[in-house]
């Protein structure tokens, strides 16, 4: 099954034909993804390598039936494509965008709830359910089919995990980034109850990092029921408070965001928290029951 | 982008929101001449650091001769690294009352919030700790915009001075204004000032504004080189690189900013002493490899680097031609060793073979390398003429 | 049964210690409401007649269970005790304030809407249940407890109306006066739902006047359902278009808005339109089946 | 409060609408002075009313002389009862397409309506009348505003021309814009045209401001007296009451305006000609109603007035004095009939009893009566010489 994106998904692609836009379309397609449509406001009418361009969201859902979009338009203009797919009524939405300002963040999220459409990101790497459908722009060849749910806030560290999964053998069922932004669409919880949910998968590896408390709430919703177990990581352990590393989300400010709450968060409620990639991958081995061959 | 007091203040008068009178001072000379106008003043340094006061940053002055002291005092002071450069020399005010107001997002509620407290001149972290009550938290809905019902809720909840009411309920409306029309990530007044005369004045600022929306306002990212008291951080920033001093001696270089915050975990966990965060960004080429290891030579701190690339988007293969360019264009004083996977990682290994720069297999080996070296060489006494 | 408000009805005035707001007050519980509260800011702990006065609306719901509110609050404020009182979770909103910029009605109509409240006016006379419960500026001498129901966009022609009806005996079950405003909170559509689920409304007589389509929609509602019978009145049949008259919704523009327009769709679907005030009267007088001696 | 198209522009060239170069002239020579710097300018009637251009209102001019002639014809003129005071002098534009863009309330939707129209230049209704698909309606929510893909969606519908596709969406946001921050009741610009050279600019503008909200607005409040061209409406403006003057030769007063339009409709069906509109509104004192009385014998049209109160919160005692201070100070040379009913009714008749103002028990009574008398009047010459 997987979560999120699978066989079905038919996806638009927004600022097409963009440098981004063409290359990682490419990408998608070559994973397998069924990209439907691109829109590129006055490029309606040609196509990229194939796929129909349209002048606007609405027409390219008429016409193609897509039920996905992501979207690759650069930040300073990122807000009204995301605003546009849900306004067109898409149900999941996936921008890759960074930069975003966050006033307007704020306002998209409001707007995509109010329409009730899902978001992923912005600034996220995308995500993938193995051998089946790739949205975003993680790298193809990291992938292996499997069991095991990855979820994330950092688009690198997610290639390591999945990296390292896949080097041990250990496949995985959809590997969400869900962005390091201090507003995003789509929380950790989001997506726990979403693998939950999901017979796909057996266990769940969640990398947060410093700042915010959607680790927290993360540990807290899996307090609350009896679900799959669940590995964690956390990164900038070693950050020191009021300064912004790199993701416009990771900052501790007044003790909110520090690393040991969050670690704490996740102990207290018997999730482990690994130290390293490889000690994940060797946690998520032990609970799949079977350490594979090499 | 956190702005200086001054240029705050700047920000907030513009939408009215009254400050106290006063001006901006380079030299002792400046601060006696707007202090002649202005009666008993205060001499206030201008940097970006937190207990200002407790340091010796601030000085009450009763005459221009006094303000011309106190600024020769606190110009050229080293305030926690940072040099004095500017002074903000402003009228005392005789406060009656000191409370607290800002806004700032609330991440778990996808909002801004404003927060007021009557427990107001203190850090306000310090009353979140320990009286977490006194601070009344309003949610700001982005569809409507912080109304006024809401200010007056939260004014009368957090207990403020009937007699100020209409003046304190402007000076919110003004913060938030600020916010949403410069695209501010915090506006705080700390203290709200109600005076013993009846008025209610913002007594200081503190406005950090959303990098990200910059491009929405050129006349703030003017002053962007102004707000950075690091003249590396300036410099890297130029480069267009995310980066943190950190002020210790490994220099770190790495993709994706969760990889870089994991790659100073390690480096600490091995034994290392971080002296930076150092986002090279995906899908960099050649050039911006070598740009960033100029910045971190420029950091004397730094006795050896730690280079950690994941290849996604970014190529192992350009990664190393941009070190081999830096190799050929000057003399590499510190040990550096990269850790690289991903794409092209063969290819890259391939162009490394035989230069001075330390492949590792995996983190740990990486930084123990570069540590050894580091040790090595500090015995020898090797580079310690930077 | 009476509709909107009846002796359950917990009163709170906003702007209880002005002009209006105040001599309103004493008018309204001389008619028998329950005025539970009052709310000016700052006068916080004072009464006005009796009527505890709090600092701000949720004090007020919180300590007396109003569950309606009249708002005496001049144009130039009067959005934001509207906003307050939806955000304060009051089910019934009624503001009699004139000239709140059209702008922030229009955001006041979809604040309102998504806090789930119901708005009558602004700029209008409020509305009485006969003998029951009167909430705004109506002249208590007018009613006349009975069976027709009276929805209205003006103030004085409404007095008109019921002064007419009780003066030949017949009586009102609840009085509407919606507003002349461009936008309300409360249409005609909705207040004839309301009479038709009413026991105690038997006829219904509908006041409007030339601008919008609110009548137009009113017809199409009364086409489509088996309802009450309905006597329809349209104010400003001779005013020219393009003129605005007084009321700023009252403005015929490109043929919207225009009396014949009004007239022939409540022709179509079998609504009389009657000529004046009296014609009304006599038409109700038919309707109910007797007439009532005098 | 309907702007002249000149303020209009101003309104527009403010938030960056491209509008045609060009300048306001009171006299020819002006005229002549603004056109010498443009080429071949368009010289234009600054009045509020519809089709100007087929009224002779508009006329083109090739050189300063041209514009001088063109001028002097036009200021002064009368179009429809106005004269014409102002003339706005522009650069003639070179037009290839001709759009209709604008931006109003829709009262059933309860928000603003953007309108897109490929068919310019000709007047919107009759658009809406012959060819509605051609016009392309998109709703703004209030609470995020007409968001960018909004625009763009509406102009791929309209099919405007895709060369100017950027200038043409930065105007329609320009409108939305002026809407938004001079709280416009309507924002029109039609035609808005693609220029031969390819740009896209604002070749008229139709801005109609809200009453309500001018208290926001002090600057454009105080060019009210500019944009009211009957000088009655001037003044009935100033006494605060809703005026409206219809051309007939009976007057009109009453409280509460769902009733002054019955009694408009009531005149009418008993076979009088009313003269205006006029609200005194709710609670009138005295004073008020001898305000509105000296409106109305202003107008030289009128005959006869017809007062209609229902007392509510207006008591009658209170209108009967006001009438009979006007009765005290000055002489009436036209018939007064009043309908007089509600609070205080009794007392009112009672000190109207024996004054020349008739009492009747109802308005078509009140009219006839009016109507008769001014019947009597007419032939027998009284009042001919007002």
């Amino acid at each position: 099954m997987a979560i999120l994106v699978d066989e079905d998904t038919r996806l638009l692609v927004q600022g097409i034909t963009g440098r981004e836009g063409s290359f990682h379309t490419a990408q998608m397609r070559a994973y397998g993804t069924n990209v439907v449509a691109g829109v590129t406001p006055c490029k309606g009418g040609t196509d990229v390598d194939g796929v129909p361009v349209f002048d606007t969201v609405a027409e390219a859902v008429a016409q193609t039936n897509a039920n996905a979009t992501v979207i690759f338009v650069p930040g300073s203009f990122g807000a009204d494509p995301i605003m546009n797919a849900a306004d067109a009524g898409l149900p999941l939405i996936v921008s890759i965008t960074e930069h975003i300002p966050v006033q307007d963040e704020v306002k998209v999220y409001r707007f995509v709830e109010d329409r009730g459409s899902r978001l992923i990101g912005p600034n996220c790497p995308g995500l993938v359910s193995s051998g089946r459908c790739k949205v975003g722009i993680m790298p193809n060849q990291l992938f292996l089919e499997g069991h095991v749910g990855v979820v994330s806030r950092s688009g690198t560290l997610t290639y390591e995990m999945v990296n390292e999964l896949t080097r041990r053998g250990i496949g995985q069922s959809t590997t969400v980034g869900i962005g390091g932004d201090p507003v995003i669409g789509t929380s950790f919880t989001d997506i726990l109850r979403l693998f939950d949910d999901d017979d796909d998968t057996q266990a769940v590896v969640l990398i947060g990092e410093i700042g915010g408390t959607d680790e927290e709430e993360a540990a807290e919703y899996i307090g609350s029921r009896i679900g799959k177990p669940v590995v964690a990581f956390i990164s900038g352990r070693t950050a020191p408070p009021g300064k912004r590393m790199g993701h416009a989300g990771a900052i501790i400010t007044g003790g909110v965001g520090g690393p040991q709450h969050k670690v704490d968060a996740f102990t207290a409620v018997g999730v482990p928290v690994a130290d390293s990639i490889a000690d994940i991958a060797e946690r998520i081995e032990v609970l799949l029951g079977a350490v594979p061959t090499r | 982008m956190k702005l200086q007091e001054y240029m705050g203040k700047e920000l907030l008068r513009a939408v009215g929101v009254p400050v106290p009178p006063g001006g901006v001072a380079t030299t002792p000379e400046e601060a006696a001449e707007i202090a002649r106008t202005l009666g008993s003043v205060a001499v206030k340094a201008q940097v970006l650091v937190g207990g200002r006061g407790k340091a010796g940053g601030i000085k009450l002055a009763n005459s221009p001769e006094e303000a011309e002291v106190a600024a020769r005092q606190i110009l050229g002071m080293d305030l926690k690294g940072l040099t004095v450069e500017k002074v903000l020399v402003e009228q005392q005010v005789s406060i009656a009352q000191e409370y607290y107001a800002g806004i700032t997002l609330d991440r778990a509620n996808h909002s801004y919030i404003l927060m007021l407290s009557s427990m107001g001149g203190i850090d306000i972290e310090d009353v979140a700790a320990s009286n977490p009550d006194a601070i009344i938290r309003t949610w700001i809905d982005p569809a409507y915009g912080l109304l006024p019902f809401q200010i007056r809720d939260a004014m009368f909840a957090a207990g403020f001075e009937r007699s100020a009411f209409k003046d304190l309920q402007n000076i919110i409306a003004g913060l938030y204004q600020v916010l949403v029309e410069e695209d501010g990530f915090l506006v705080e007044v700390n203290p709200l000032a109600v005076t013993t005369d009846g008025r209610a004045i913002a007594a200081d600022a503190k406005v950090d504004l959303d990098d990200s929306a910059l491009f929405r306002h050129p006349e703030l990212a003017a002053l962007q080189s102004e707000t950075i008291g690091d003249p590396l951080e300036q410099i890297a920033s130029e480069k267009g690189f995310a980066y943190v001093r950190l002020g210790g001696d490994v220099g770190i270089i790495g993709n994706g900013a969760g990889l870089v915050m994991m790659t100073l975990d390690v480096v600490k966990q091995v034994g290392g002493n971080p002296a930076n965060f150092l986002d090279i960004g995906g899908g960099a080429r050649a050039e911006v490899v070598r740009n960033a290891i100029d910045v971190l030579l420029q950091d004397e701190n730094v006795k050896g680097i730690v280079i950690n690339i994941f290849g996604g988007i970014t190529r192992g293969d350009e990664v190393a031609k941009g070190l081999l360019q830096v190799a050929s264009e000057r003399d590499i004083p510190v040990p550096i060793a990269i850790r690289l996977a991903g794409t092209r990682e063969a290819e890259a290994l391939e162009l490394l073979e035989g230069s001075s720069f330390i492949p590792a297999a995996d983190l740990v080996t990486a930084t123990r390398s570069v540590l050894e070296q580091m040790q090595e060489r500090s015995t020898a006494g090797v580079g310690g003429q930077r």
